[in-house]
């Protein structure tokens, strides 16, 4: 039973990061701290994509072309022949292509996770940019951004309708 | 269990980290100190990503989290209110049973869970490093993540930018663009 | 004296270098780690570094609402306009082998990935400063003694 | 060339621990020290001088190189930025109208000196 945890301690903290950003959405009723709850969570869901993805002994996702040669050359060296549209190309891409395979035989994290949460990132502060200004208009028209005085002046508006 | 790896120890130091610093943004009433503290847990949370080995991921985080999304959280606590209101005491119990229950749920679901760093998850073992492999002869550049995000699920990608602009939109639809003092007067 | 000018020279000093960092990032995108997102957040980070120090105002005369408007259609525009010209040069959408004759070394992906990620690129940065100036022209005027 | 690379590593080696040496001051003293302007004085030293002794060792180990180029640049951005925040941070506190802790080690008082005791 340790053993299976302490194989998978990722996972643990990650729940418990979760479960603290969702405590946080539940429990406060201030609208701009539920959406740094709501962030919260977020975060922690990258970390268990991020997690899932790593490679015991790995490295990151990045063929040798360019990590061989820390001084750069290399790396000008074969985007100038890419670019070079010359005759003889084809023979010298083949084994571009087999010199890039045969250096390939460290062990790389598993990049299909590390794009997808690349993307989400953005797209997670683009949506929280709407949130807050959701929050922000809500402010304007009520005066408050606590849920249970917003519910209140809902009511008493609603109210005043009916009475009217 | 093969031999201990030590760098596992700066995992769980940050870890140890993340956890103090989102304990903290959740008993602090402060908005203020909540939303830097926000900040801190993405700056944190990058840490780990390097030495989970998505430098691109952790670049982005470093960037948008720490940078971009303070940035905009404290624009939006100046417009709206500098403390949040205590947490009443049913409300608190309420949220924690829902809690308990939601990370028990999930508790019960790690056993399944591939272990961590396991090359022969299936997570790992299929799509993820049929990428690697095939990079170099379908793409030729260097760098996995570029190649998978722009050329092999480029639609993907499209998909995220327009996101991005339609929640752009929505923002400049909600609170307005603000042109200079050239251009518009006072609303 | 004014109460920011240490804040003012470093800034003034660091923010080319921040928008020539986030540059690099974007075309060294195919090498190292990079590309459009953390160029366009980058870049946009170093506009609004301008814009804290050196007040609104300033900085939507550097960056204009209207251009900020314009690029964020324009990058989801070339975007999609690169998936379209593959598409009339024959090949799939998004498929950007069919951009160049040079098929064995791929220079068609290397171009239609630039194309792409300047696209994120333009896109990102401006939705970023729309957010950003939607927020900042909201709040009110911080009296110079406040912070 | 042995000896030069046994010198470069003890070089690194020792600008390393006293890095971390500073670091390890900056963050006790953030804990330990009383009021804002002491502990922001000690978060400064961690930013500024012991990181650059870290990213001056790592130089020193990545040889001549376009990493040390790169470890070059980031040790001006982060002698530039740190202090400026340092900076920052204690100007906006101080006219934010935060005043400095006096009372705990404050020398007594030439008045009271003269009056008589204050055990």
């Amino acid at each position: 039973m340790i053993e299976l945890l302490a194989e998978r301690f990722n996972y643990i903290i990650v729940i418990i990061l979760m479960m603290t950003g969702l405590y946080a959405v539940v429990a406060t009723g201030n609208l701009v701290k539920r959406l740094v709850g709501l962030s919260l969570f977020q975060t922690s869901v990258f970390l268990l994509y991020i997690t899932i993805g790593k490679v015991s002994g790995g490295q990151p996702p990045i063929l040798p072309e360019y990590s061989e040669s820390y001084g750069g050359s290399n790396a000008g060296e074969t985007a100038m022949a890419a670019a070079s549209p010359a005759a003889e190309a084809a023979e010298g891409a083949v084994s571009q292509g087999e010199a890039l395979q045969n250096t390939a035989e460290a062990i790389y994290s598993n990049p299909l996770p590390h794009v997808l949460i690349l993307t989400a990132i953005v797209v997670g502060v683009a949506t929280l940019a709407v949130g807050l200004a959701l929050v922000v208009r809500i402010r304007e028209t009520y005066g408050t951004i606590e849920d249970e005085a917003l519910n209140q002046a809902d009511y008493a508006a609603e109210n005043a309708r009916r009475s009217a | 269990m093969t031999e201990f790896d030590w760098t596992q120890l700066l995992d769980y130091a940050l870890m140890g980290m993340l956890l103090a610093v989102g304990i903290a943004i959740v008993r602090l009433r402060n908005l203020f100190a909540a939303v830097m503290l926000a900040g801190v847990y993405s700056l944190i949370s990058a840490a780990w990503f390097v030495t989970l080995d998505a430098v691109d991921v952790a670049f982005t985080e470093a960037a948008v989290g720490a940078g971009i999304s303070t940035v905009l959280m404290l624009a939006a606590m100046l417009l709206t209110a500098r403390e949040a209101e205590p947490v009443k005491a049913i409300r608190h119990w309420a949220a924690l049973i829902v809690v308990s229950v939601a990370g028990a749920a999930l508790f019960y679901a790690v056993g399944d869970m591939p272990v961590y760093g396991d090359p022969n998850s299936p997570a790992n073992a299929y799509v993820g490093m049929d990428y690697i492999t095939s990079t170099p002869n379908d793409i030729a550049i260097p760098n996995v993540v570029t190649a998978v995000l722009a050329s092999y699920r480029g639609f993907d990608t499209f998909g995220e930018v327009v996101v991005i602009f339609a929640a752009g939109l929505g923002v400049m639809l909600l609170l307005g663009l603000n042109p200079g003092k050239k251009t518009g007067g006072e609303e | 004296m004014n109460p920011h000018l240490v804040l003012r020279v470093v800034s003034k000093l660091l923010i080319p270098l921040i928008v020539v960092f986030g540059l690099y990032v974007h075309f060294h995108g195919d090498y190292s780690p990079g590309g459009g997102f953390q160029a366009g957040v980058i870049v946009a980070a170093a506009v609004i570094l301008y814009a804290l120090i050196f007040g609104i105002e300033n900085a939507k005369q550097a960056v204009p609402t209207g251009f900020v408007r314009f690029m964020a259609a324009f990058g989801v525009l070339l975007y999609g306009g690169t998936g379209v010209a593959t598409l009339i040069l024959g090949g799939n959408f998004l498929d950007y082998d069919v951009l160049h004759p040079d098929q064995a070394h791929h220079t068609g992906q290397h171009i239609g990935i630039l194309l792409v990620e300047l696209g994120v690129l333009f896109t990102v940065f401006s939705v970023m400063m729309a957010i950003f100036y939607a927020f900042a022209g909201r709040a009110p005027d911080i009296p110079e003694g406040e912070w | 060339m042995d000896i030069l690379l046994l010198i470069r590593d003890i070089a690194s080696i020792a600008l390393l621990a006293v890095g971390v040496l500073f670091v390890l001051a900056g963050a006790i003293g953030v804990i330990r020290l009383p009021d804002f302007y002491t502990r922001i004085h000690a978060a400064g030293v961690t930013d500024t001088l012991g990181a650059e002794l870290i990213v001056f060792a790592l130089m020193l180990q990545a040889g001549f190189t376009l990493l040390a180029a790169k470890l070059l640049l980031v040790g001006f951005i982060l002698f530039l930025t740190s202090p400026t925040a340092t900076h920052a941070v204690a100007n906006a506190a101080h006219r934010a109208g935060l005043n400095p802790l006096l009372s705990r080690h404050q020398p007594p008082h030439p008045r009271d000196t003269e009056t008589g005791e204050k055990s």
